[in-house]
Parts: C-alpha cells; structure tokens; sequence
C-alpha cells in the first residue's frame, strides 16, 4: 500500500539541532578538503613551475589589469564583463589607447565588447 | 448561441469577475505586491534581472482567469510524485490488486475535494491498513464536490505527466517544467561559473574557510524554521536562503518543497539586494577600528593551468564527498571551466550570454508564476521573509567571525572584514567588504581579497544544499 | 538479405517511386509551390525571415518517403484532445466500463480507417447513444484496411502524447510541439514587444481608436468565411488573418484549427508582404486630396515612467477583460518592460535577438511542414487565400474609415491616411501611410503619427484572438 | 458516453453575424477601456511631473532623436534596431560624431551596435 | 534519525565509498581517462569545442554516486523501443489477452534481473511461442534480486518514456534526449551548413567524385566489424566514423547502437584532431612528386544564383534517392540556404552561433556521460578504437585514388592531393592537402580546390549514413 | 507477440560484403546524380547569365577576398568566421582601412565583428 507520504514531517527540537550543526560541519569538512587539495595544488604547481619560470609572467600579465577594474568582476545572475582581450595584449592596448584618446576618457572606464584578430 | 447568452459568458469569464469571487481580493493584493516588486527591481535595481521577471510571473499569474499557471495542477504532479509505482508496481500481479489500489486513489480525490488535508487522509490509510475503502468512498463521493472530484480524478488517474501539463497547462506551466526538472538552475549555474573567476580563492585558498563559515545563516534558520513548525524539508529551503545564492536556493527549492518556491525565491533575490543594508552594521559592530584597518598583502599570481585544473578537482573532490551536489557544482565547474581552457571561448561566451539570457527569462517569469495568491498570502511567507533575514544576518556573523579568527591566527594579516564576502552575493558581498574598509582607510583595496571568501561562499552554498537534498530529499 | 532483394527495397523506399504512388504528382506541385515561396521570400523579399522557413518546410515535408513531419500522427493528436477524459473518467468505476470505451474507441478507429469521415462517425455515436458498439464494429473491422487501423490505433489508444510524438515522430514533428503548445508565436512576441516603442501611441491614445477599427476585416471574413460553410472554429482563423500579425495568426490557428495552419500562415505572412499594394489604391480612393495633406502636430514627449508602466497598465486591464488573451499580450507586454527599464537590456537584446531567431527558425520550418500536399492542394487552400486578402482590405478601410472619422471630429487635425496603418504589420502599415502622405504633400512626415494606430493594432489584434479564442476553444 | 465532438460545427449566417458583430465590440471595448487607462495614466503623470519638470527634458532627450531616422522603426518578426545608448549621452555622440566624420556619412545612416563603458 | 545514523549514511553515500564497491576501481579509470580526454582537448586542441564537453561528461557519469546520468534508464528505454505497441495493440480485444502480455514483461524483468541476456529471454520466448509462462516466471521471481526487478519494472512497465526520464532523471539524462531523439545533430548540421560555402564544389562538380571514393573507410570498418563479430547495426554505427564527421557519426550511432554511443563519437572527433598524422604519410606515400606539383587552375566564379538553388536542389535530389537522409542533408541545406539568400543574416547568424553554440554544449557533455565504466571499458571500446582508424586510413586512400584517376582522366590537370580531403573534416583535411602541396611546390595553393572534396565529403557522409540507416534502422 | 528482437543480429561475410559494397556505390551513384544535376545547372545559368553578365563581376566580387586569408574557412564543430561585411563594400573598407591604418597590421589579419549601417 502506498504511504502517502506527502510531507517529510516536522523535527524534534534535538533532532533539528542535530541536523543544523551536522550540516555546518559537512560544509566546513568539505571547503577543508578542498582547501587542502588546491594547497597541494598549488604546491606542485609552484614546484613543477621553476623550469617554466621564464613563461610565468606573461601568463600572468592580465592578472594585475584586473586590479585598475575595481567594480567591474561580474556578478552571477547579473551582467558580466565580456572577456577584453582575444587579440595580444600589444594590438589591444593600441586600440583601446587610440579610441580612449579620441574619447578622452580614462581606459578603466570603456567597456571593449571585443577586439578580435584572424588567427 | 444568441447575442445576450454570447455577453454574458464573456462577462462571467471575464477576470473582473473574479475580484468578486470567494478570495477574489487577495488576487488585488498580489498584484500590488507585483508592483512592489517592479518598483524594486526597476526603481531600487535590486537584481532586476531576476526580479523584473518574477514580479511580471506574480502579476500575470493572480490575474483571474489568465490561466497561464495552475497551481492544482502542480500539486497533482507533486502528489504523483510522492505515490511510488517504482516499489508498488511489481506486487501487482491481478487485476484486483490494481482496481484496489485505483480505489484507493479515488477515495483520495474524493476526500481531497470534500476539504479534508492529505495529512487527515493519510492518516486515515494509516488506520485502514490496506482494508478496502469502497464504501468510504461512495459515502464521501456522494457529498463531496464532484465537479472539483472529477476534476482531480482526471489529473491523478496515473496520467498526470510533464507531458500532460505541456498539454494541458498554460505558458507558465510549460516554462516551469524547466524549473520542476531542475535544469534552469543548472544551466544559470554554468553561466556563473563562466563568469567567475576562481583565481582569487586558489591564490589564497584559507579563503575557503571563510566560505564555509559563513554558511552559518543556512543552518540558523534551518533550526529557526524547524522551531517554528515547519516540516524539515521546508525549513531546509527556507535556510538556503542564507547561502545567498539564487539559483542554488531554486535548485533545493524546487526539489524539497515547490510549494514554497515562490516566497523563498523572492526572499532570496531581495535579501540579495539587500546586502549593504544588512551587512555594513554587522560589520561595523563586530570589528574593531585597528582590524578593519589591515591592509592586506598582494596573493601570488595564479597560473593558467592551475585555474584549468581546479574546476575538474573540484568536481571530483566535492561530488565524490556529496553526490546530491553533482548537479550544481557540476555545472558551476563545467562553466569555469570553458571560461579557462582558452580554446572554448565560443562556449564560455553563450553560456554567460545567449544561453544563461534566456534561461533567465524563463526562469524568472515561472518562478514568479507559482505565487498563487491563495497560498502565497499566509502567516507562512511571513514567516519566511524573517527567517531570511536572519538567515543572511547569521551568515554574515559567520564570516565575520572566522574572519576575527584568521586575524588572530595569522598576526593580524588577514582583514575580517573579508570574512563577511563569504555569503556569495557575488559580487556585491565583496564589494561591500570593500567599502567598510576604505571607511576605516581611504587607501584600503579589499575587493580582490575579498573575492576569495565570496566565490566560496558559492561552493559553501552548494556542498549545504547537497547535505540538505541528502538528508531531506527522495 | 542478398544484394537483389536490398536493391529493389532502396528502389522502392525511394522518393522517386513516390511520385508514382497514387496522389504522388500532388507532392511534385507542392514542391513548385516550395519553389514559388521560396522565390517571394528570397527574390522578392516578402517577410523573408519567416517565408524563407516555410517554404524550405514546405519543401521537406512533401519529399515522399522524407518522413520529417507525419500529418496522421498529429491528427491521432487531435482527436485525443477532443476527447475528454477529465469529464469521463471519474464515471468508470468497473473494468466493464472502460472496456466498453475501448470498443467505441476501436469502432472509431476501423471507421477511420474505412474511410468514414468523422462527421459520420459522430452521427452513428448520437444514434447508438452509448449501446454496444461490438458487433459493428468486428463487421467493420472485417472489411477495413487493417494495416491502416492498426496503424492508428496504435496511436489513438490513449498513448500519443507529446512524448511518443519525439519518439516515433521525425525531426519537424519534434520542432512543431512548440507550435502546438503554443509556445512559439508567444516567444515571438516577447522578442516584437522588446522591439516596439508604444510611445506613439502613449502621446495620442487616440490612435487606438484606429487600430480598433482595423480589425474590421478579421471579423468580415470570418463572416464570409461561414457563409462559405466553414465552421465556426476554421472561420475564426481565417478571420485572423485580417489582424495582419504573423503570431496571432498561427496561436490562434494552432488552437482552433491545426489542419489549416499552413495555409492561414502562408497566406498571413504573404499578404503581410504586399501590404504596399493592397493598401495604397484603397487609401486613395477613399481619402480626398485635402485629407491627404493634413499635416499632423507633433505630438507629447512620453516619459520613461510612463513607458515602464504602461506594459505593466495594459497587461492588467486586457487580460482582466479577455482573459484568453494572456498568453500573447502577457508575453507581449513582458518583452516591453524588460526594453523600457533601462536596467534589463541584457534579456530585451536576448528576447529580441537569439531566443526569437531561434524560435523563428523553428517556427516557420515546422509550420511550413504542416502543408502536406493531401491536405493543402484543395478548394478549401483557394478559398483562404481568397478570403486572406479580403480581410486585409476590410482592416484598411476599417481604419480609414475610423480616420476619416476622427479628421472630422478633430476639426481636421488628424490624417486619415493613419488609419490604415492599424492594420499592425509593424512598420509595414505605418510605411505606406507615409509614403501615400508624400504623394499629397512631400513636406508631410506622417511616419510617426502613423506608428501609433500601427502599434495599437498589434493589441487589437490580440483582442480579437482572445475574444475568437473564448468563442470557439475548447 | 464521450460525443467524439471534433468540430464546432457550422454556424447560420445568424449567429455568424452576431459574433462577428460582438467580436468587432469586443475589440472597440477593449481598446476604448485601455485609451482611458492611458488617458489618466498620462494626466496622473503630467500633474506629478510638474515638480520633476527639470528631470523631464533629460528624460526625454533620445526621444527627439528618433524622427531623425524615419526608415528605423523595428518590423515584429524582421530584425530590430538594438539599442544606441549605453553610455551617457554626451561620449557616445562624441564617438559616433569621430566615426562618421572619418566615414564622411551622416550619423542617421550608421548602425552603432552597442557603445559600452563601466559604470 | 540520530546523529550517528545520518553520518554513516552520509558515509555509506558518498562517492568515495563507490570506489570500493564491485567494479569501483573501473570509474577511477574512466576518470584518468576524461583527464587524458582534457588534456588532449585543452593542452593539445583536438576538436576541443565538442571533446572537452564530451570529456567532462566521462568525469561527471564516472563519479560514483553522482547520478547525473542513468545507463539502465536508457537501456528501459531501448528495450521499450524494441516493443512494438503499434503492431501489437490492436490485437487485445480482451483483459486476458492483455494480463497475458504484462506476464511475458514482467518475466523479461525477472530474467533480466537473474543476469540472463535479452538474448537468451528471447530464444526462450521463441521456444513457448506465446505460451503461458506464469509459472516460469514466479519459478524466477523466488530466486532474482527483487530489488533490481522492481526497480526495472518500475521503468519498463510500458511507461517509460521521455516525461519518466525528465521526471526520474539527472541533469544529463535529461539533456541527453536532444540526443536520443536526434535533434542535437541536425541542429548542428544547419550551423553547419550556414558556415559551409559549397561554392569551390559547385564550380567544379567532379569534386564529388572524390567526396564519393573517399567514404571508402566507412564501408571497410563497417566490413571488418562484421567480421570482428559485431552485430550489423553496430558495425554500421562504427563505420561511419570513417566519414570523419561528427554530427552523422552521432545521429547515426545514436538511431542504430545508442549502447556504442560514446566510444564512437571519442573516436569520431578525436580521429579528426589526428588528420594530419594520419593522412600526411599516407599522401606522400601513394602520390609521385610530380603529382604533388600539380598546380591547379583558377575555378570559374559561382553566382549567388546557383549558391541559392545549390542548397534546394540537392536536397530534393539526396532526399528523393535515399530518404532517410532527410533530417542531416535537410538540415545542412536548410543552414547553408539561410547563410546564401542575403535577406535572412539574422537566421544565418543565430544557426551558426548562439543554436549551435547552445546545442554543442549539451551534446557534448551528454555524449561524454554515455561512457559508464561498466560499458565503456570492455574489449570492444578498443576494438572500436581500432577500427576507427583503419576506416579514416581507407577514406583517405580512397579518396587519393580518385584523385589519381581524375588526374590521369584530366590529363595531370587535377592535383590528386586534393582527393584526400574529400573525408570532410572539413576545413582540416583541406590544410592538409595545401600543406602537403606546398612540400613539393611552396608556390602551390591548393587549400581552395580541396574545399571542393572536402565539403562534398560531408554530403557522401551523410548518403553513407543514410544508406546504413535504411538498411539496419527500424 | 512481440519478438523482444533487440539486435539486428550478425551478417555473415557475404552478406557483410554485399552490404558494403552497395553502400559505397549508393554513396557514388547519388553524388554522380549530384553532379550532374550541378552540372546542368551551371550550364543553364552559364547560358542564362550571358544577359545578366554585366552584373556578375559585382556579383562575384567578395569571392576573390576568400584567399587572402587562407586559414579562414569556418569549420563544422568549431568556431566560424562571421560574415564581414554588411554595409556596402565602400564604406566597410574605408573603414576597416582606418582602423588598420591606426593599428599598422594588414587588413586580412583583423577580425571585424560587424559594420551595420541603417539600410
Ligand atoms: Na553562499
Ligand atoms: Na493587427
Ligand atoms: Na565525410
């Protein structure tokens, strides 16, 4: 016979207690695992990548732009910044630098929708 | 079918009608709710994208008569789905044995049109026990109202299916389905991992106990509703609101209590807005001058193929560790990583846009949708929207307190006030963050610190939801 | 299976052979007909974003043997959405019953498949009123082509849903479940209200006097229409052509008379086209040169709130009036707000751009596909195309006729020739009455005067679905 | 007994001219009810915007500018113009006024499809 | 439920308990697998638009307990197809007739569930021969794993469709019906066809010779897969990968061996990535210098004219002669007829980016979750493997061989390194008949009389696929 | 009853053989019937076009463009090139020789998303 079991029932109050305190340590367990997974990450990244020295700061160049963008970082469910570049960096900044010249404007506060070469 | 008989079905159908029909002013009530939403989405911008729309669900849906959304119908579909042919099916081996079963069902039509609640009805199999409940039934059915019976039996008989309500339902109803099967929540949850960027949290991965603790609100008001009464599978949605996180607060919604989603939802995007409001006292209160006063060092620049990695490491890790997260964080984690791979940009690009848009559209309106005004307008939701502001308040104490913990730990490196950013929002959470912190020292830049804490606050949410889905769900 | 034997099979599943079966040169004319349209769409430019789709449906659905769209299945749809199991089913209390059903299902199907038209079957069900049907039918089934009632009953026996239809259905069959849900034309018109400025018509609300006269023609041919013994339902929809928008047209249709969608939405789209010309020599003949040469005031600035609260005005009273209209003004009116906002452009560019060419892709592909030559090639088609283009005149001199009014009642300040543009054909209509105002007097801009009939039109339009809607829909 | 109704049936050229008399009513009724909601709404408007009245001509500002592209008005099921504005007034003009002076056309004939900048 | 119960039970579900399960350790290397899938998608850019998807999908159905995708739900369902209601329905007259039926279903479930194949139930039913197999089957039921036969017979008792998976399952089963009903595929191949300029072929016809020759591997794999034992549908499904074009290889797996799913579309779209190493050796190898050197002369300019009528003409002719390619060549068509018109950018635009881009992402990931390690890792993925190499070797030599042939018949006019690229791939294969051609010659240009082959080879693909499907289809 | 016929079940070699030979001669003998279909229609517009041949060169014109970018051609399952030109041919290159111009990099290697102009 089919129970109806419509609703899951109401929990006692230790029950509750139980659960709410349960689930806050689940959640503090799993972010700590990871925590410790993106750590040995990161190690392994930081040790594999002293031979890969010399490539390091290019790929990280777009990083420290992001920094002059104080408001931009896009919010989930809502709108997001466009990726800037899909061009090297050189030919992008040319761009961006003549039309913000033309403008007069400060680059930060232009938004590029997409510059784009042949590749 | 002459001209007076023609008008005055016009009339009688038409919605003014319905204004004075039993309950009609409630549908009134809503639509100004609408507009207060409206108002709050174009006027104040708080989350328009999301609000916009379900505040045009909640005006569309309470115009009597439109028809595009049928709650009835929604709750057929949810009682099917508690029935469980799965373990039942196989013991039938007779005729008999279904026909039973069949009346059991009608007996339940009967008693859910006669006003009984399916809490009194199950009791009532309780103490039957599989006895035959014929003569219950004729008895009931022959006082019961049998227009509203048989139009209960039509949806129940077996048949009600997603493609029954495609059939039979309105607009609203077929958009909602998305909702129903889980996958506008997931497919948003793809275009936000396509627009985050993880590197902050992966430079400083301590960030993630920030994340994690400021979960706190989830389980606050999980115990808070749990107190009040309701059964634990809402108090569960109800605490999701403190994870701060739309979709995710959709996504577990949806699964545990779809009765509930339109306030819970509404609360969630509000709240969201909110942020400022409801965060920058908190923060004022609970830290010190010289705490907010830290300025924080510059993290190491994350590489390229750590960010590539850390999506498909998150995925297996947090997955493996909660399997009921696989939707969300599966889907959070594919978005992130099309965004980093550098190769897939075409698909980062229409999962943040074309595709994320359009979820959003139906989303936002079906959600809307489901805020009937005979259920939404009850000491209920009333309850719901102060159990979510003190959810976000308990998350904000969670991160700021952990936060107060790592300035300990770490020599007074760490500014707390980051802490607070754990509640998701992103990024208005960090940007709050930000603000407090130049009030304190002009020169403080918090907001790329703060970003840490904030997009692990989304995970944070997610591994809650999955622990709630584990515990409360099917 | 040796080579001799797959041979002749590929020989006798080709197309080619088709067109030798019986009726197969029907297929060959409609292939022309694809060719026409394709023609009109591409070369001449008549509404080639829908045309261009119907057309290549058109095309593929009359290949033989291509099996992209079954005309059977959805007729087997059909008849099970006439046949009510709400009403019924809760009657059915003993297994005797419903098998008793069943045998007058299975009689309609041998009928069916005898070539009986389901006129007759439903005489021979009034004279039986519910008497044992067994015995006709076993006679019946006797006689039948078996193949063809098993066929159908397959289908029929209360199993075709729209999950069998992407099951056992083709490619085009799957598309046009949006068209049949009805969820298609309503998408579109979230993308055409994300794409129109009702400003005109908020500065002189008077215009709406006009698109209200334009629907003249939808109900004058669906007059004529009965006259010519369609019934009511089919009259309806051919009636709505005269709305002169594409969307309603096919909502409508599609809810009141599917088997005839694809001529009324060919002939709809395509006289939408030669508006210019069907037009321009009634506003002459009916206007005089000094009407002509009126030259219009410029009218009031229409602020932002006011365009923010006007989707939100109209979506409230049309639908408290005609609640049938909801889906289409509802959808209408949303994409409007998301366009005058200001913080929603991300959904209004999505609602106007990918979700509406998506949708428009699917749309006209899959309506196209309904036009099966056994069906389209019949006196019936000639009589539509015949009635379409009346009712496009009658809506213009509908609003001509309500414009020359309204110059007579303003004291000669308003061109009648704006009248004609409450046809909607968004801009088309507005278009010409500008072009007809140059011819009088080259210093005459009446382009924007003469968007706002147009832009009422669109409501009217949807007015007069929703009241044809409540007249004959289920 | 389920009465296989798959047509409305015919109707006599008497009910067909009452409905279609009624429907065309309808229609008028509708619309006349709608031009007096917006008749109000617009007077409503226009009382409570004598206070704003300094807002008002910034407001309405781009409305002027649409007359000046007679041809551009969007066609429901034909592509769309996509909105011109997303930065303040004054750059984009300034921008658009840079482009068109190196293109040697008039503004009116340019199609900006989006002009972005941070806000 | 106390404090101890819910963490063992938390325990007892994670995903890391699955790995010690039976055949745990198989889901660790399906992991390791979509890792190597990633780095070949990401770090090496093979065809990463679709194998990175298609990869993440492997990591996503490979961590225990996720539940995201349900391979015995769509087994249900296959099993389900195989029954034939059509044919069968119409014979019940009678409750017994019926009760009978359900009693052979439920002993397929039993039987099933004891671990029999679907072989062996069906040499079993051949021996009764319709008799009663009551008895066998309770014999069964007493000694099975109940649990599994109620769980299956929940699934398969005929009311598995589409709607039970939407409602019964995870996100990926729920995206992969795109795929099951071959929607995703055809959607794709009108992005394709918008992107496809068939200009270089119609300017020089002959082309298609070499688009034809060079499906020669698909009938080679498909050859020596019979012979390797597998069954005909199977062994067609693994051919096609020889076509070296993904969407076919897909929708035709997908009608033809849905279980062989994922190793095909692997190999499909990683053999791609492979062409140049495959086809480079094999170029220099089979042609002479002096046949490497050819320079070929300019082709004559085609006019928009013959671009508009090239998409409608083929489809009437390909349609006409082998039905079954309908959906893929009218899709193509319908795509490459919107890019051709010049009125319809808007529709072009949309088909080639946001559609195709929506559609990719969920085809890809929903592909990649067919892997199960149960499945997946057997002998016969390996086999595949293997065979889809030798079938893109075979269309690579049959297509150098008519570009002999052609240069000989030409008079050393034709450069037959362009023969090679008719194995589609396109644009890829072409740049290898340009690279391959400027070894010997750097003056030599090749890439645009390649892309006559190349883009014929798509339309001999799909012929290919038709053909198998007409054969071994339904 | 139904036959619960799962497989299609295996070919002998023969009838393998058979089968595979078949296949590839349908699959020559529809893109013959292709070709000369294509062929006489080429022929037909060849004849055809000799009125109309004063249009052709404007016609044809994009086409020599193509080669100049020779690793452009869009691939099926992978990122495509969007059309480049929507605007007359005159104004879209005057453009795009300014921006070039600017940029000092050769026209064919900058990607334009799009130039629109009202129509
Ligand atoms: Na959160
Ligand atoms: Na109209
Ligand atoms: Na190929």
């Amino acid at each position: 016979m089919n129970t109806l079991a419509l609703t899951a029932g109401r929990l006692n109050v230790g029950d509750a207690g139980v659960t709410a305190v349960l689930g806050y340590a689940v959640v503090f367990f799993g972010l700590v695992l990871l925590m410790c997974v993106i750590m040995i990450m990161g190690k392994a990244m930081a040790s594999s990548g002293k031979k890969a020295d010399t490539k390091a700061p290019a790929a990280a160049a777009p990083a420290p732009a992001a920094p002059a963008a104080p408001s931009a970082p896009p919010a989930p469910g809502s709108a997001g910044e466009i990726k800037l570049f899909d061009v090297p960096d050189k030919e992008a900044a040319m761009i961006m630098a003549i039309v913000a010249d033309q403008m007069g404007k400060p680059l930060n506060e232009l938004r590029f929708k997409s510059i784009k070469e042949v590749k | 079918m002459n001209i007076l008989e023609t008008l005055s079905k016009l009339a009688t159908e038409s919605g003014f009608a319905g204004f004075f029909a039993a309950g009609g002013w409630k549908n009134l009530i809503m639509i100004a709710i609408a507009c207060v939403l409206l108002y709050l989405g174009i006027g104040k911008k708080f989350e328009p994208l999301l609000l916009v729309g379900i505040a045009f669900g909640v005006l569309l849906t309470n115009i009597p008569g439109a028809g595009l959304y049928h709650m009835g119908m929604w709750d057929a579909y949810v009682y099917e789905c508690a029935y469980d042919p799965v373990n039942d099916y196989a013991l039938y081996n007779t005729a008999q044995e279904r026909a039973y079963d069949e009346m059991e069902m009608n007996y339940y039509i009967v008693a859910r049109a006669s006003g009984h609640t399916t809490e009194q009805i199950e009791d009532y199999f309780e103490q039957q026990a599989g006895a035959d409940v014929t003569n219950d039934f004729l008895a009931l059915y022959a006082t019961c109202d049998q227009n509203a019976a048989n139009d209960l039996a039509g949806k129940l008989k077996g048949s009600l299916s997603f493609t029954d309500i495609i059939h039979l339902g309105g607009l609203l109803d077929i958009l909602y389905i998305g909702v129903k099967a889980g996958v506008y929540p997931c497919l948003i949850f793809m275009g936000v991992g396509a627009m985050t960027d993880f590197g902050p949290m992966i430079a400083r991965p301590s960030s993630m106990l920030m994340g994690a603790a400021a979960q706190l609100g989830v389980f606050f008001a999980f115990f808070g509703a749990c107190l009040l009464g309701f059964a634990g599978n809402v108090a569960a949605s109800i605490g999701i609101i403190g994870g701060a996180d739309g979709p995710t607060a959709i996504y577990l919604t949806t699964k545990l209590a779809p009765a509930f989603l339109g306030p819970i939802a509404i609360a969630a995007y509000s709240y969201m807005a909110l942020i400022p409001m409801i965060q920058k006292p908190l923060m004022r209160a609970l830290t010190t001058e010289k705490e907010r006063k830290v300025k924080m060092e510059q993290a190491r620049n994350v590489s390229k193929v750590e960010k590539i990695i850390f999506p498909i490491v998150v995925s297996v890790f947090v997955i493996l560790l909660i399997p009921s997260t696989a939707p969300l964080i599966g889907c959070l984690m594919f978005g992130n990583l099309l965004r980093e791979t550098g190769v897939t940009e075409r698909l980062s690009d229409t999962a943040q846009n074309a595709l994320m848009n359009i979820v959003t559209l139906f989303l936002g309106i079906s959600v809307g949708a489901t805020t009937v005004a005979a259920r939404f307008l009850s000491l209920q939701t009333l309850m719901i929207v102060g159990l979510g502001v003190i959810a976000f308040m308990f998350s904000t104490i969670g991160g700021l307190l952990m936060g107060k913990i790592m300035y300990k730990v770490s020599g007074g490196k760490i500014n707390p006030l980051i802490g607070s950013a754990g509640v998701s929002a992103v990024p208005m959470a960090a940007r709050v963050s930000q603000d407090v912190g130049r009030e304190s020292n002009p020169n403080n830049f918090l907001l790329m610190h703060a970003m840490g804490p904030n997009v692990a606050g989304v995970i944070g949410s997610a591994i809650a939801a999955g622990f709630l889905l584990a515990r409360f769900g099917g």
